[in-house]
């Protein structure tokens, strides 16, 4: 009998593992369409981030001597990975993901203690990191090349494509949205012109379009982001505030000059917004606390998201927007907290 | 020359002055932190912290030479009140180690001679010259000074004996 | 007006004096393990760093360039900043005496606050009008605030980390600041075109 | 109607838990009088506040009802003897608390004659003025039945301090397990109301509301039966979740306003008692008895036969469940109440008392299993803090051995109800880490204040030192003078002698 057991003698019976679990299983769907759309060098490549992530986290949890495979069974670096894996460009070679994969759990989360310690988003991180670092290759888009359709790689070929490298051919290179009205601007050709020149087939919702693994079918991110609110995994405040920072700057700024700035729409369905907002965004142990925590923290990230994608240097922001929200968590959650019982509505006594 | 050593000049005595008179419009009195220091030590004098009484156990505070943990009597509440009052950190993992110590006098041995109660600082020990004495549990802080001075070696120091006023939850298990 | 603030803009976020041009790291570092410090810190910083920009710029202007004294720059510079910073201890330690306690000896240290004389060196250098300046002043000092104020929030965090002791302390302030200044990359070409 | 009520309610809180309830284990049994053991053990602290004074010796003979100790204090409660009987001991024993420490008790033998003293009777209570129902109340020791085990005449005296318009019954009984509220409100609805009337008209309270979670349906159509004829009070139905019970979340609830942080509910004009305890009220204002028993509840898995029984105070927990059967799996953990709140006990030799709602001996399957793990900031504790705390916050200050910081962001606020350990994925013991930290800082207080009692003690002996060092200097000075002066007397009359002397040589 255990000496001094205190209450409560009851468990709710939730657990991260299972916490982590329910979030890959809202990231299936969407990865296997990804892996559909962009054939074996996607799979490859999700493969390696995965399985460099939890090779690095053995070797971190080792080197910290906490816990071992046990606490390798929560399966948070197996998600970090997934999530960095769907947020790089499909035919990306095997050291982006493998480098990708130690910035984020050695450098992003065993640096700072582990799982529950990390103030950066780990993939985020990775991304960041690996966009400022190596540009070329973290642009570098392709049309999707269905699996069977015959227009990709077989298994064997692509995974000599990711291991040994080799040019994307040029036929299959494409340009996201993001990235193709950036140049244009920078060419002087402003969006009534670039953005019909893309042509259809943008916002169709399935991702039959350029992008990295996993942000294109936004019918399935929807899906999987509404599996985790009926779940209680996340709550709506995060994903509604940023697509909501997102949208509404958006939608003004469009109003007022449509020639530079992009539609509401464009900006929701391209790039990581909806993959981000569901996923990123909402990673637990990088975001507030509280309900109004959590809106600010999402309405922050899409603000920016949208300020550094209309006026600044980089295509798509989303990466940074995450980090530099992350940053002020620790003030939000210090100056958002709920109103405690007792305290404030009724006239206080100094204590 | 002249000019750059006049412009200089001129530059210094324009800031002197404002500074000056700043100096003069924001003046503080310096506190004696001494002082107030020793006034929140038990001042028993014990000697436990190693320095000839409170008063030396605050000027060793007041120059950083010291831990504010030094004051067993004190225990952790002390030492937060002097780690906020000097502005530093109080590491008070060590301290809640220590557990308070009693005196506890073996009654089989007293000869009820009175030099412990002339000793203790605090007047915890009662008792007249022939009969045993007894320590007052409330007001022993467990300095140690009547073990010493003990003639019988009747005197121990005891860790003070929980009860259910006392007694406290452990520190829960870390993950 | 609309340039001013964009300047606002640039110089706090764009070309941040802490994280992109790396410049009063002493404080940055020095003086962020308390939220409440770190704010103090940086109104400090601000009011030391406006009133240089706008000495310094007279001091220049009146001074300096009329009499051709321009190798006196650095030093009647710094003695400016060092009267304002005195001026400000002063203040303080009247004011608020725990802040002062806090703020220890890196109230002096914004004395030889890099990015202090560096903002004043950098608007001689761009031949900023006076209003210019002041934003100058003003942006960087509000850009080093903010920085202050979420690296403070961090390290407060971190605190309570459970932090390996190869990590401890100085070394994960060192990779979060560097993982904060590789978020503000962000905003690198940030403009209006 | 009730249905869309309901679920309105729901939506309007934001807080708590829904634990599996486990209540069907033992709702369906009638509550049943259990035999005397062959021992009592009666500790002298059953409630808040002072432990009663003992006015009977070991070998004493004393009848059923008699008064063991009596209240010290204001607040205080006296102890009677649950049986006629032997006193055997009065010293140190096993008590229900965590620690497992021993606290004074009397140990009654009962010798089953069942002799008892003159019980005042009394047929029309609700008749009596609000100072004597206050007074025997107070004389019949009755505490919180609860498990708060406040004082209730205490607590009935409130109304003299500040004007009281509302006594609200709490019948919410949100712990898992326990049914013995239901049970008496089922079984004893007309007790339950008259105990309420009474303790309203003690408070000069002018409306009762009665709260029943509306997982107890048969409860609260019996209440709203023997309340009808009673235009004063009105029964509400609770939604069904944890901690819905606990004071403050229950008048926030059923009256929109809360209790101030540190404060009592008396401040808004509520009072808020047990319906156990409006039935133990009206029970012994009735018949002129003594509280000598509670009405628990026996549960868990591993209890082979769970039952709601009438067991008089002082029997040993080892008897309880060997009347229910003993148990037919081994317990894991052996629980004086809830098992959201309730305490580990030592042993099953510690006695019932008058807190103890209920006993689980749960199994390993149905007491939290996994070691705790890191936290994963996933925010579940704060959004079911029922009082709006960040338990995830105070708990990493704890852990980082700052306790004084945590009080900063509401340590002092938490009511210790479990909802965030119970939720919590990483098993963070939540609440031990507060319990601790409220313990911790308890002892810092009280090392401060022996500190300044300490201090006062040594400046006494100090001046003290110093006054009889003047003293003795004064003493000395006196002496040295009076030597000098009889010296110098002495010397002259020496002198006169010897002048006298010379003289008369000389003459």
């Amino acid at each position: 009998m255990n000496a001094a057991a205190h209450a409560p003698h009851a468990h709710g019976g939730k657990s991260i593992r299972g916490v982590m679990t329910s979030v890959m299983l809202a990231l299936t769907p969407l990865t296997l369409w990804g892996f559909y759309l962009f054939g074996w060098t996607a799979v490859w490549l999700w493969l390696l981030t995965v399985g460099s992530a939890m090779l690095f986290e053995l070797v971190c949890l080792n080197l910290a001597k906490r816990g071992g495979p046990a606490s390798l069974l929560d399966g948070s670096a197996a998600l970090a990975g997934w999530l960095l894996a769907l947020t790089l460009p499909p035919w990306a070679p095997w050291w982006i993901a493998v480098l990708g994969s130690f910035i984020a759990i050695a450098v992003a989360k065993h640096a700072y203690g582990g799982l529950g310690q990390n103030p950066f988003n780990p993939a985020m991180v990775a991304r960041a990191a690996l966009l400022v670092s190596f540009p070329l290759e973290m642009t570098q888009w392709v049309s999707p090349t269905p699996l069977l359709s015959g227009t990709g790689l077989g298994a064997l070929e692509a995974l000599e494509h990711v291991l040994f490298g080799g040019a994307v051919p040029d036929a299959l290179t494409s340009a996201t949205l993001l990235g193709h009205v950036k140049t244009e601007a920078s060419r002087g050709i402003d969006l009534l012109a670039s953005v019909p020149a893309l042509g259809g087939g943008l916002a169709d919702g399935v991702g039959r379009h350029a992008g990295s693994l996993g942000e294109t079918g936004s019918w399935l991110i929807l899906a999987g982001g509404a599996f985790l609110l009926v779940r209680r995994i996340i709550t709506w405040h995060i994903p509604v505030g940023v697509l909501a920072g997102i949208a509404l700057p958006a939608a003004i700024g469009h109003a007022v000059d449509p020639a530079h700035l992009l539609s509401a729409q464009h900006h929701l369905t391209a790039g990581a917004a909806l993959l981000g907002a569901f996923f990123i965004a909402t990673d637990l142990v990088t975001s507030p606390a509280t309900a109004a925590g959590k809106i600010l923290y999402g309405l922050g990230i899409g603000f920016l998201t949208w300020t550094i994608r209309s006026f600044a240097g980089f295509p798509e922001g989303f990466a940074f927007a995450v980090l530099l929200m992350n940053a002020c968590v620790p003030i939000i959650d210090r100056f958002l907290k709920p109103r405690i019982y007792g305290h404030g509505r009724v006239q206080m006594s100094p204590a | 020359m002249l000019l750059a050593v006049a412009s200089l000049t001129l530059i210094a005595t324009v800031l002197g002055l404002v500074l000056g008179v700043a100096a003069k419009r924001f003046h503080v009195e310096p506190t004696e932190i001494v002082a107030e220091l020793e006034a929140m030590l038990p001042g028993s004098q014990c000697g436990q912290c190693g320095f000839p009484g409170c008063t030396g156990a605050a000027q060793a505070l007041a120059d950083g030479s010291a831990p504010v943990t030094l004051c067993p009597p004190g225990g952790p509440a002390l030492a937060q009140a002097l780690a906020d009052k000097l502005g530093v950190s109080a590491s008070l993992g060590d301290m809640a180690e220590a557990v308070p110590q009693l005196a506890t006098v073996r009654e089989e041995i007293c000869i009820g001679c009175t030099k412990c109660f002339k000793e203790c600082p605090t007047d915890a020990i009662q008792g007249a010259m022939k009969q045993i004495h007894s320590v007052m549990r409330e007001a022993c802080t467990g300095c140690g000074k009547c073990v010493d001075v003990c003639p019988t070696e009747a005197l121990d120091l005891v860790p003070m004996p929980a009860t259910l006023g006392t007694w406290t939850w452990t520190r829960p298990a870390c993950a | 007006m609309t340039e001013l603030l964009l300047l606002l803009v640039s110089t706090a976020l764009v070309n941040n004096v802490v994280l992109v041009k790396f410049l009063g790291l002493c404080p940055f570092l020095g003086v962020s393990r308390k939220l409440d410090a770190a704010i103090g810190m940086g109104l400090a910083t601000t009011f030391v760093l406006t009133l240089a920009s706008a000495a310094s710029w007279m001091l220049e202007n009146w001074l300096l360039t009329p009499f051709d004294l321009g190798y006196l720059r650095i030093v009647s510079f710094i003695m400016v900043i060092a009267a304002a910073v005195q001026f400000v201890e002063l203040a303080i330690k009247k004011s608020s005496p725990e802040l002062y306690q806090v703020l220890g000896i890196y109230l002096p240290l914004i004395t030889t606050n890099c990015a202090v004389l560096g903002v004043a060196l950098l608007n001689v250098q761009e031949g900023a009008g006076f209003l210019r300046s002041i934003f100058y002043g003003l942006g960087s000092a509000a850009g080093f605030t903010l920085v202050m104020v979420m690296f403070a929030g961090i390290r407060e965090r971190l605190e309570l980390a459970s932090v390996p002791a190869a990590f401890s302390g100085a070394p994960i302030a060192l990779v979060s600041a560097g993982l904060l200044s590789m978020a503000f990359m962000g905003f690198s070409g940030l403009s209006l075109n | 109607m009730m249905g869309f009520r309901d679920l309105l309610d729901s939506i309007r809180l934001n807080w708590g838990v829904h634990p599996e309830g486990h209540k069907t284990l033992s709702n369906a049994c009638a509550i049943e009088v259990m035999p005397l053991p062959d021992r009592l053990v009666l500790p002298l602290a059953q409630h808040i506040g002072a432990p009663g004074r003992v006015i009977v010796a070991p070998g004493d003979r004393v009848l059923r009802g008699q008064i063991l100790a009596e209240a010290a204090g204001v607040v205080s409660a006296p102890l009677h003897a649950p049986a006629s009987g032997r006193i055997l001991d009065i010293g140190d024993y096993p008590v229900p608390h965590p620690s497992g420490l021993t606290a004074p008790a009397v140990i009654l033998e009962p010798d089953g004659r069942d002799e008892v003293v003159d019980f005042v009777r009394c047929e029309e209570p609700l008749t009596l003025s609000a100072e004597e129902i206050g007074k025997r109340v107070a004389a019949a020791g009755i505490v919180g039945l609860g498990g708060a085990t406040f004082p209730a005449a205490v607590k009935l005296s409130l109304g003299r301090r500040s004007p009281i318009h509302t006594l609200l019954l709490n019948g919410g009984e949100c712990e898992p397990y326990l049914t013995c509220d239901d049970r008496v409100m089922r079984e004893a609805p007309a007790q339950v109301v008259e105990g309420a009337r009474l303790m309203a008209r003690a408070l000069g309270a002018t409306r009762i509301v009665i709260g029943i979670e509306n997982n107890k349906p048969e409860a609260i159509a019996a209440i709203q039966l023997a309340a009808l004829p009673c235009a004063e009070i009105s029964v509400r139905a609770l939604p069904a979740r944890y901690p819905m019970g606990s004071e403050k979340q229950l008048v926030e609830f059923l009256t929109g306003e809360e209790v101030p942080a540190g404060g009592l509910s008396a401040e808004i004009g509520v009072v808020v008692h047990n319906v156990g305890t409006a039935a133990a009220i009206s029970h012994a204002l009735r018949s002129g008895e003594p509280l000598m028993s509670r009405i628990l509840t026996v549960s868990g898995a591993a209890v082979r036969r769970p039952a709601n029984l009438r067991v008089a105070i002082g029997t040993p927990v080892a008897d309880v469940l060997a009347h229910c059967g003993g148990l037919k799996r081994e317990a894991a953990r052996l629980v004086m109440g809830g098992p959201m709140m309730g305490m580990i006990l030592p042993g099953d030799m510690v006695p019932v008392v008058k807190g103890s709602s209920g006993i689980l001996a749960l199994t390993a399957d149905e007491i939290p299993g996994s070691d705790p793990s890191a936290c994963i900031r996933c925010a579940s504790c704060v959004d079911v803090c029922p009082i709006g705390l960040m338990p995830m916050e105070m708990a990493a200050r704890i852990r980082a051995g700052k306790a004084d910081t945590a009080v900063d962001i509401g340590l002092k606020d938490c009511i210790g109800c479990g909802t965030c350990a119970y939720t919590c994925p990483a098993h963070i013991p939540l609440s031990h880490y507060f319990s601790y930290a409220k313990g911790t800082l308890a002892a810092a207080e009280r090392s401060r204040l022996k500190n300044e009692a300490v201090k006062k003690l040594t400046t006494a002996r100090s001046e003290r030192l110093a006054r009889e060092a003047e003293e003795k200097k004064a003493a000395a000075a006196r002496r040295k003078a009076e030597r000098e002066t009889a010296k110098r007397k002495a010397a002259e009359a020496a002198a006169q002698d010897a002048s006298a002397g010379g003289q008369e040589v000389t003459a």
